[in-house]
C-alpha cells in the first residue's frame, strides 16, 4: 500500500513479565476503517495506548505517515493528528460537556506563549464545540459537568473530543459498547461520515456485527500476538479466530 | 573505634524510637492512605497519660497499659469522627483534617498539663553496662529491650495472626477483603488501635529516656516520620523500620563525623527527596 | 460576588473594632507575652512574675497616685501578632509603656513601634541587639550575648579553673553571639585557655550523645554548654552516662528549676551564668521568692525575674519623673543607677539601652540553683 | 478603622494574595503543595537582599523578586512532574523545611538573626505606612485576583483544569502535563513571591521561622476552607483565618484550641470549602449561569 | 429460591448502571448472565455481593433480605464472589490468600482437608504456595481466585468475567471446574460473562443484559438458538 498513514512494525510492549503486545505489525491506509478485535485482554488497549503515546513500546517501531513516533508523548501524538477515545471513558468529570470539547480544541493554541493566554471562550471557539457535539448528538446536555452524563452520552462526548482534534487518526477503544441500537447506528453513520473525510479510523470493538459492518479489514490479536489479518468475510470463517475467540469446545459447537 | 561503636550503639536506639511511631504511620496510610499527622499528638498523649497514672500509682507496669488503652481509643476515635467521613476527598482534605486535630490536640495538652516541660521521673530497675570502655546506658538498654519487643510482637500480630491477615487484606484490597467475611471497618479500627497502642510506648519511652513530657513534644516525630514511611516505601511496614533505623545511624554518624550545615531535622526530607529520585516508590515499596 | 465581599468585609470591621476601652484613671501598661505555642513556658512565667510586681506596686499605692493597670495579650512569639497586637495596645489600650516579655523576634519587630510612639519599652529577655537600637525609647533589662558570652570565659577561665574548654551550642541567634563573646574573652585575657572543640545542635535537638561523644574523647576542663533547660537538662543527663567528668557550664536559658527534674542528680555542680541569684539577701529577692512560691507551686526562674524588674524599671521611672509622660519617663529610665532590682544591683543603662549590672553565677547543689561567684569587671559587663 | 484593624487586615490582603498563588497550583492545575510558606519566604528574603544588599527600591526589586521566586517554582515544581499524589505532599513539606533550614543556617541569608534594616516602600516620595500599605496590598491582592480570573479564562488555564481533572486524556488531547503543571507552579510561586516582597517590607525585619512549615498549613487551610479552585475562596479563607483569632484574643487559653476546633469542624461538615460544590454559601452568593470552574 | 433479586437499581453519581433487574437462582443451579461490555453485569453482580450500594431493589438470600446488609456480613452468610480480574491480593502468598478465603469460617478443622481438595483441584497453586499474588499469571491468579471463593463452603457463588484474559485452554479448564462443582457437589452458580457460548453452553438457565435491563431470558439452549443472541453475542 502506498498511502500508508499508520504502520506498526514488529511492535512489543513487555509489563514485567508479561507481554502485552507481543510482536505485533500491521498497517493502517489512508482513510481506512481497520477493526482491532480478540478476545478480552487480548492487548487490544495497550496496542492503542502505544499508538497515542502513552505507552512507550519496549521494542518495535510505529511510523506515522513514514516518520517514527515511538516515545512520543500523548501530547505530541495528539498535535501529530492522532485522535483517541477511551475505553474507560476519562471525561473532565467537573468540567461541562463543552468545555471538555474546548480542551481539545485548544490543541493548536497550547504551544504558544501568547496563544495560550488568549481567553478560550469565545463565540468561535462555541460555535465550533457546539457543531461537534451536535454532531454525536448531545448539545442539549452542553453546560451539564460531564461526570454526571450516563455512561452513552460520555462515549458520545470522548468521541466529540476527539473529533475536535481534527485529527489524522481516530483511534476508537469501544466506543459503541454500552450503548443503545439505536444510538450504536447514529455514530456508526458518523464513524462512517468522518472516514469520507478522509479520516482513518483505527476501532475496537466487541460487537461482532458492528465491528464487521464498519471495518474495511480486520485484525486479530490473541494474547498480545496478532492473529489474523483480513477482510471481515475472511475473518469470520478463519477457524484459528474462532478457537481463540469461542474456545476449542465452542469452536466445534459453533461450526 | 570506641567512639564509632557508642555512636552506632546510640544511632539504632534514635532508629528504633523514630520506628516505633513511624510504624504507626505506615499502618495507618497502608489501610487507609492517609498522611495520619495527629499521630505524633496519639504518642504525646502517650506521654502524658504513662506520666499521670505513673504519678498516681508510682508503677510503670500500670501506666504503659493505661497509657497504650487511651491512646488506642484516641486513634479511633480520630479514625472514626475525621478520617472516615473525608476517605472520599482528595487526599489534603483528611490531611488539613488530621493537622487540625494535632493542633487541637497540642492546645488540650497545654491547657491540662501546663506550658512547662514535665519530668518523668522513672527510675529503670537495671543499670548500664560497660563493654571494653564502651557504655552502655541503662535508657539505651531499654530503648533496645522494648523495641525489639514491641517490633516483634507486631510482626507477630501482621504475618501470624487473624488479624493482622484481614489488615493486610484490607490494605491491599478493601471490597474484596469484605466479601470474604473480613469486616473491614472493624480492622481499620484495630490498625488504628495496634499503630496507637505502640505510640504511646514510643511516648512513654522518649519521655523516660530524656525526661522530659511538654505539649509541643509531636511537634518534630509529625512531619519526620512523613518522611520516613516515604523513605520505606508507603505503607510498608519492614521499610518503615529501615528507614528509622537508618536515619537515625545516619544522622548520628553525620554529626558525629561531619559538620554539616544544615540541622538534623532537614536531612531526613533532604535524604527523602534523594531517595525518591532515585527510587519514587521508595525503599521497599512497591509500584 | 460583591455582595459577599462587602457583607464579609463589614463583618470583619464589627468584630475588630469591638473592645475600644475608654481612657480611665489609671496608668496603663502593656506586655506581650508567649502563653501558647512552643514558647509558652517562658510568658507564662514572665507573666505570673510581672503580675507579681504589678500587685506589689499597686498594694504600695500605686504610680503618681494611680492604680497601675497590667493589659497583657499572648503573640505566640509570632512577629505578626506581635506587630498587631502592638497597634492595639497602642491605640485601643492607649498604654503609657510598655513591657516586652517575648523573644527576640517578636520584640525586635514591635520595637520601632514603640520608639515611633514615643511610648518606652522594656525588654525583659529578648537578646537581639536590634531591639535597643530601634531607638531611644528602648531599654533592656537581660544581657546582651557579648556579655554573657564574656562572663562565661571569665567563669570557665577564672572561677572554674579551666585550661581547655569544648563549645557546644544551641544554634540560635543567642548561642552563636555567646560563642562570639566567650572567643573574644579567650582571645583578649585568656591567652591559656584553649578551645579545643566547637559544635552547634539545631534548636529541636533531644539526642546529644553524637557531640558528647566527639567531646568525651578530648577531654576538655570545661564544657561551655549553652541552651535552654530544656536543651541542657537532657545533655548534662548524657554527659554524665557517658562517663564525661568536665564541669558544665551553661547559661541563662539553663536557668529554671526544670532543670534539676529533667536531669535529676547529673545537674548537681552544674553552673550557669545568668541574672538573677536566688541567695541574694536583699528583701526584694527573698520576697519575690516567696510571694512566687506561695501563689504557684513551682520555682520562679531567670526569665519572670527579669520581666519583673523590668515592669518595675518602669513604674520606677514613672515615679522618679513624676509623670507617665513617655519622653519624661525615658529620661527617668536612662537616668537610672545603682537600681535595686530583683536581678541585682543595676547599675544603669548605656547610651544605646543596654543595661549595665553584673552578671551571677549559679551552681546547682542538691537540686537548687545556689549562689557560686559574680562576675563585676566593668570590662567584661560593658555592653 | 486604626493601625489595629489596618495591621490584621494588611497580613490577610498579604496573606490572600499568597494564598491565590496556591490555589492556581492546588486548585486549577489540582497539584498538591505543602509548601507555599517557602515560594513566600523566597519572595521576602529576595526582595530584602535586593533592597538592601543590592541597594534597589521595593518597585525596580518587585518584578525581580517575582521572576526569581518563579523560576525557584519552576525547579521546585519539578517533582510534581514525576511524583503520585502523596509523595508529591511529603517532598513539598521537605521542600519547606529544607528551605527554611537554609534561611536559619547560611550567614548570607542572616542566619538565626534574619535580615533587618529593610526599607519601607516609598510611592512619590512619601513612605507607605498604615492605610497607605494597605491599600498597596488590596490593589497587588486585587491584580492576582485578575490574573486568576483572566488565567482560568484562557487556554492555559483550561489545559490545566483538564490535566486536574484526567491527565491521560488531557495529554491525549495535546495538553502537555510538563509545561501547564509547570506554568501554574511558576505563577502560584510568583504570587507568592509578591506577597513575600510585601510581607519583608511591611515588618522590616524578617526571619526563618516566619516562613516555616505551620505557615504552610494556615495558607492550605485558606484554600481548603474558602473553596479550592474558586476564584475568591482563598480570600475568604485567609480572611476567616485572619479574624478569627482575633475574634477568640480575649479567651486567651482556649483562643488556638478553637480556632483548630473550628478548622477541623469546617474541613469535617464542609469539605469542600465554604465556596466550593454544595456550600451553603455558594448557594446564597453564587450567580447564576457562569460557573467559576470547578 | 436460594437468591431473589427484585427490582435492582445500581447508581454511579448519576449514572444509571443497573435498572430494575430481577432474577433468581434455585439451590444447585448454575445460571449464566450475558451481555457485553458496559451493559452494567459486573455492577449487578457487585450489588448482589454487596460491594456496590443498591438504589432500590431487593435482594433476598434464604429466605433473608440481606439488602441492606454491608458486604462482610453476606459473606458470612454463605455468598462467594469471583471478581472480575481476579483481583488476588498481590502482597499475600497463594497459601495466605487461600487463607483470607475462609477468614469467617467457624470450623477451622477442615481448612487443611479443603486445602487439599483445592490443591488436588489446581495442583499449580501447591507449587507456587509461598508465592506472592503478584507474580502468578493471569491464568494462575484466576484459579486462585476461585479457590479462595471456593475454600470457604460457599452456598452461592458469583462468577464474575472469569475468562476475561485467558488462554482458550484455560478458558475451557475453567468453565470444565465450574461445571464439575455444579454438578459434582452441588454448587449453586451465577455466571456473569461476555463469553457466551461457553457460558450458555455450561448453564442451564441465561438471562441477557443490555444496557443495565435485562432483554431476554430462558433456558440456555433456547438462547443459543436464538437469531438476535447468535448476531449480537456470537458474532455468527
Amino acid at each position: 500500500m502506498d498511502d500508508v498513514l499508520l504502520r506498526l512494525d514488529r511492535v512489543s510492549k513487555h509489563f514485567g513479565g508479561l507481554k502485552a503486545v507481543d510482536n505485533v505489525s500491521f498497517e493502517l491506509a489512508k482513510g481506512e476503517i481497520l477493526g482491532l478485535i480478540g478476545p478480552n485482554g487480548a492487548g487490544k488497549t495497550t496496542c492503542f495506548n502505544l499508538i497515542s503515546g502513552v505507552y512507550t513500546p519496549t521494542s518495535g517501531a510505529i511510523y506515522l505517515e513514514e516518520k517514527p513516533t515511538g516515545g512520543l508523548p500523548p501530547y505530541r501524538m495528539a498535535s501529530l493528528g492522532v485522535g483517541r477515545t477511551f475505553q474507560v471513558v476519562k471525561p473532565f468529570s467537573t468540567l461541562s460537556v463543552v468545555q471538555n470539547v474546548m480542551v481539545a480544541l485548544g490543541l493548536k493554541r497550547y504551544g504558544g506563549v501568547i496563544s495560550s493566554f488568549a481567553p478560550w471562550e469565545t463565540k468561535k471557539s462555541r460555535k465550533e464545540a457546539m457543531t461537534l457535539l451536535e454532531e454525536v448528538g448531545i448539545a442539549h446536555l452542553a453546560d451539564t459537568p460531564s461526570g454526571q452524563l450516563p455512561l452513552g452520552n460520555q462515549r458520545r462526548l470522548e468521541l466529540a473530543r476527539a473529533l475536535a482534534l481534527m485529527p489524522g487518526v481516530l483511534l476508537l477503544d469501544e466506543t459503541f459498547s454500552g450503548l443503545r441500537h439505536e444510538e450504536i447506528s447514529l455514530l456508526s453513520k458518523l464513524v462512517l461520515e468522518v472516514r469520507n473525510k478522509g479520516i482513518s479510523v483505527l476501532l475496537i470493538e466487541h460487537n461482532m456485527k458492528v465491528a464487521m459492518g464498519l471495518s474495511d479489514r480486520l485484525v486479530v490479536l490473541d494474547h498480545g500476538r496478532l492473529l489474523a489479518e483480513g477482510k471481515p468475510e475472511d475473518i469470520r470463517s478463519d477457524p484459528a479466530v474462532i478457537e481463540a475467540y469461542l474456545g476449542k469446545g465452542a469452536s466445534a459447537n459453533a461450526s | 573505634m570506641q567512639l564509632f561503636i557508642e555512636q552506632l550503639l546510640n544511632g539504632v536506639a534514635m532508629g528504633a524510637i523514630y520506628s516505633l511511631i513511624t510504624l504507626g504511620l505506615a499502618l495507618v496510610y497502608g489501610i487507609l492512605r492517609i498522611l495520619h499527622v495527629a499521630h505524633a499528638a496519639v504518642y504525646t498523649a502517650g506521654a502524658y497519660v504513662g506520666l499521670y497514672v505513673f504519678t498516681l500509682s508510682g508503677s510503670l507496669l500500670l501506666a504503659v497499659p493505661a497509657a497504650m488503652a487511651v491512646c488506642a481509643a484516641l486513634g479511633v476515635a480520630v479514625e472514626r469522627f475525621v478520617y472516615t467521613p473525608l476517605l472520599r476527598f482528595p487526599p489534603f482534605v483528611p490531611l488539613i483534617g488530621s493537622i487540625a486535630v494535632f493542633l487541637a490536640m497540642e492546645e488540650v495538652f497545654r491547657i491540662v498539663g501546663g506550658p512547662y516541660i514535665l519530668s518523668f521521673p522513672a527510675e529503670l530497675p537495671f543499670s548500664g553496662i560497660t563493654i571494653r570502655g564502651v557504655v552502655v546506658s541503662p535508657a539505651i538498654l531499654s530503648i533496645y529491650a522494648v523495641s525489639a519487643a514491641v517490633l516483634l510482637i507486631l510482626w507477630f500480630i501482621v504475618t501470624k495472626t487473624g488479624l493482622g491477615l484481614a489488615m493486610r487484606a484490607t490494605s491491599q484490597d478493601r471490597d474484596i477483603a469484605g466479601t470474604m467475611g473480613i469486616n473491614a471497618s472493624f480492622t481499620i479500627s484495630m490498625t488504628f488501635v495496634l499503630g496507637s497502642a505502640v505510640a504511646a510506648i514510643a511516648g512513654i519511652l522518649v519521655g523516660i529516656y530524656y525526661n522530659q513530657v511538654y505539649p509541643t513534644m509531636g511537634a518534630v516525630p509529625a512531619y519526620k516520620c512523613l518522611a520516613l514511611i516515604v523513605v520505606g516505601g508507603l505503607g510498608s511496614l519492614p521499610g518503615a523500620v529501615l528507614a528509622s533505623l537508618l536515619l537515625g545511624v545516619g544522622e548520628t554518624l553525620l554529626i558525629g563525623y561531619a559538620n554539616i550545615p544544615l540541622p538534623r531535622d532537614s536531612l531526613a526530607f533532604i535524604a527523602m527527596i534523594a531517595v525518591l529520585l532515585w527510587r519514587p516508590q521508595g525503599l521497599l515499596g512497591g509500584k | 460576588m460583591r455582595v459577599m465581599k462587602t457583607a464579609v468585609l463589614a463583618l470583619c470591621v464589627l468584630l475588630l473594632s469591638g473592645s475600644l476601652a475608654f481612657g480611665a484613671d489609671t496608668v496603663k501598661i502593656g506586655l506581650l507575652v508567649p502563653l501558647t505555642g512552643p514558647a509558652a513556658a517562658d510568658g507564662t512565667s514572665a507573666l505570673y512574675s510581672v503580675q507579681i510586681a504589678l500587685d506589689q506596686v499597686n498594694a504600695a499605692g500605686g504610680v503618681l497616685g494611680k492604680k497601675v493597670e497590667l493589659i497583657y495579650y499572648d503573640d505566640r512569639a509570632d512577629a505578626k501578632e506581635a506587630v498587631a497586637l502592638s497597634h492595639k495596645l497602642i491605640e485601643q489600650d492607649g498604654i503609657d509603656a510598655f513591657v516586652a516579655g517575648s523573644y527576640s523576634l517578636p520584640t525586635r519587630a514591635v520595637a520601632p513601634i514603640f520608639q515611633e510612639e514615643g511610648i518606652p519599652l522594656v525588654a525583659a529577655y529578648a537578646i537581639h541587639p536590634d531591639v535597643t537600637r530601634a531607638g531611644d525609647y528602648c531599654f533592656r533589662n537581660g544581657f546582651l550575648g557579648m556579655v554573657e558570652g564574656r562572663a562565661a570565659g571569665y567563669t570557665a577561665h577564672k572561677l572554674l579553673g579551666g585550661k581547655t574548654v569544648a563549645l557546644l551550642t544551641s544554634d540560635n541567634d543567642f548561642g552563636r553571639t555567646l560563642v562570639v563573646g566567650f572567643k573574644e574573652y579567650a582571645a583578649k585575657y585568656a591567652p591559656d585557655l584553649k578551645i579545643v572543640s566547637e559544635q552547634a545542635y539545631p534548636f529541636s535537638e533531644k539526642d546529644y550523645k553524637p557531640y558528647l561523644s566527639k567531646i568525651k574523647e578530648l577531654d576538655p576542663d570545661v564544657i561551655f554548654a549553652s541552651g535552654y533547660y530544656f536543651q541542657t537538662g537532657p545533655l548534662l543527663r548524657q554527659a554524665r552516662e557517658l562517663g564525661i567528668q568536665s564541669k558544665i557550664l551553661g547559661e541563662e536559658g539553663a536557668d529554671s528549676p526544670k532543670l534539676m527534674e529533667i536531669a535529676g542528680d547529673a545537674s548537681e555542680g552544674f553552673h550557669i551564668v545568668t541574672n538573677f541569684d536566688r541567695d541574694d539577701p536583699r528583701p526584694v529577692v527573698q520576697d519575690f521568692l516567696k510571694e512566687f512560691r506561695s501563689r504557684h507551686k513551682f520555682e520562679p526562674d531567670m526569665v519572670g525575674a527579669s520581666a519583673y524588674d523590668a515592669f518595675m524599671i518602669i513604674t520606677d521611672g514613672m515615679k522618679t519623673s513624676g509623670s507617665t509622660e513617655g519622653a519624661k519617663v525615658r529620661d527617668a529610665i536612662a537616668a537610672v543607677k545603682d537600681y535595686n532590682g530583683l536581678t541585682g544591683i543595676i547599675g544603669g543603662f548605656d547610651e544605646i539601652g543596654e543595661v549595665v549590672k553584673p552578671v551571677q553565677v549559679q551552681v546547682v547543689k542538691e537540686g537548687l540553683f545556689r549562689h557560686f561567684g559574680v562576675v563585676n569587671d566593668p570590662e567584661l559587663i560593658k555592653p | 478603622m486604626n493601625d489595629y484593624s489596618i495591621t490584621i487586615l494588611t497580613f490577610i490582603a498579604i496573606q490572600a494574595i499568597v494564598a491565590c498563588g496556591l490555589n492556581v497550583i492546588v486548585g486549577y492545575a489540582g497539584q498538591i503543595s505543602l509548601g507555599h510558606a517557602a515560594f513566600f519566604g523566597i519572595g521576602a528574603y529576595s526582595s530584602a537582599l535586593l533592597t538592601t544588599k543590592a541597594g534597589l527600591t521595593f518597585w525596580a526589586a518587585l518584578p525581580l523578586v517575582i521572576l526569581i521566586t518563579g523560576s525557584i517554582g519552576l525547579v521546585l515544581g519539578m517533582p510534581s512532574l514525576r511524583l503520585r499524589e502523596d509523595f508529591l505532599a511529603v517532598t513539598t513539606i521537605g521542600i519547606n523545611f529544607i528551605v527554611e533550614s537554609v534561611f536559619l543556617y547560611v550567614p548570607f541569608f542572616g542566619g538565626a538573626l534574619g535580615l533587618g534594616g529593610i526599607p519601607s516602600i516609598t510611592f512619590l516620595g512619601t513612605r507607605l505606612r498604615g492605610p497607605n500599605f494597605l491599600y498597596l496590598c488590596l490593589v497587588l491582592l486585587g491584580l492576582v485576583l485578575l490574573i486568576s480570573r483572566r488565567f482560568t479564562k484562557s487556554w492555559a488555564g483550561l489545559a490545566c483544569f483538564a490535566l486536574r481533572e484526567e491527565e491521560t486524556a488531557a495529554s491525549s488531547m495535546g495538553v502537555s502535563p510538563i509545561r501547564f503543571k509547570l506554568l501554574a507552579f511558576v505563577l502560584g510561586t510568583a504570587m507568592a513571591g509578591m506577597g513575600g516582597a510585601l510581607y519583608a517590607h511591611l515588618m522590616r525585619f524578617i526571619s526563618a521561622t516566619d516562613f516555616g512549615f505551620p505557615l504552610s498549613i494556615t495558607l492550605m487551610s485558606m484554600v481548603v476552607l474558602g473553596g479550592i479552585g474558586t476564584l475568591w475562596g482563598p480570600v475568604l479563607g485567609a480572611l476567616i483565618l485572619g479574624v478569627l483569632p482575633e475574634v477568640f484574643r480575649p479567651l486567651i487559653d482556649y483562643r488556638m484550641l478553637l480556632n483548630a476546633a473550628i478548622l477541623l469542624l469546617m474541613i469535617r461538615f464542609q469539605p469542600a470549602g465554604l465556596l466550593g460544590e454544595g456550600s451553603f454559601l455558594r448557594g446564597l452568593f453564587q450567580r447564576k449561569g457562569g460557573t467559576s470552574n470547578g | 429460591m436460594l437468591l431473589e433479586v427484585s427490582d435492582l437499581k445500581v447508581c454511579y453519581g448519576d449514572i444509571h448502571a443497573v435498572e430494575g433487574v430481577s432474577l433468581s437462582i434455585g439451590e444447585g443451579e448454575l445460571i449464566s448472565v450475558i451481555g457485553a461490555n458496559g451493559a452494567g453485569k459486573s455492577s449487578l453482580l457487585n450489588c448482589v455481593m454487596g460491594i456496590v450500594p443498591s438504589r432500590g431493589g431487593k435482594v433476598i438470600f434464604c429466605g433473608r433480605d440481606i439488602t441492606s446488609l454491608p458486604v462482610h456480613e453476606r459473606a458470612r452468610e454463605g455468598i462467594r464472589i469471583v471478581p472480575e480480574r481476579a483481583r488476588v491480593f498481590p502482597r499475600l502468598t497463594v497459601y495466605e490468600n487461600l487463607l483470607a478465603g475462609c477468614f469467617g469460617m467457624k470450623d477451622k478443622i477442615s481448612f487443611p482437608e479443603k486445602l487439599s481438595w483445592i490443591y488436588g483441584l489446581f495442583p499449580v497453586l501447591e507449587e507456587r504456595k509461598s508465592q506472592l499474588g503478584s507474580t502468578l499469571s493471569g491464568g494462575e491468579q484466576q484459579m486462585l481466585a476461585i479457590s479462595r471463593a471456593l475454600i470457604s463452603d460457599p452456598k452461592l457463588l458469583l462468577v464474575d468475567e472469569v475468562s476475561m484474559g485467558l488462554m482458550p485452554v484455560l478458558v475451557d479448564k475453567v468453565f470444565e471446574v465450574m461445571e464439575m462443582l455444579n454438578r459434582e457437589h452441588g454448587l449453586t452458580i451465577l455466571l456473569v460473562e461476555q463469553n457466551a457460548l461457553a457460558s450458555l453452553g455450561i448453564s442451564s438457565r441465561s438471562y441477557v443484559l443490555e444496557t443495565g435491563k435485562i432483554v431476554l431470558e430462558g433456558a440456555s439452549g433456547d438462547l443459543l438458538k436464538d437469531p438476535k443472541v447468535q448476531e449480537a453475542y456470537l458474532g455468527l
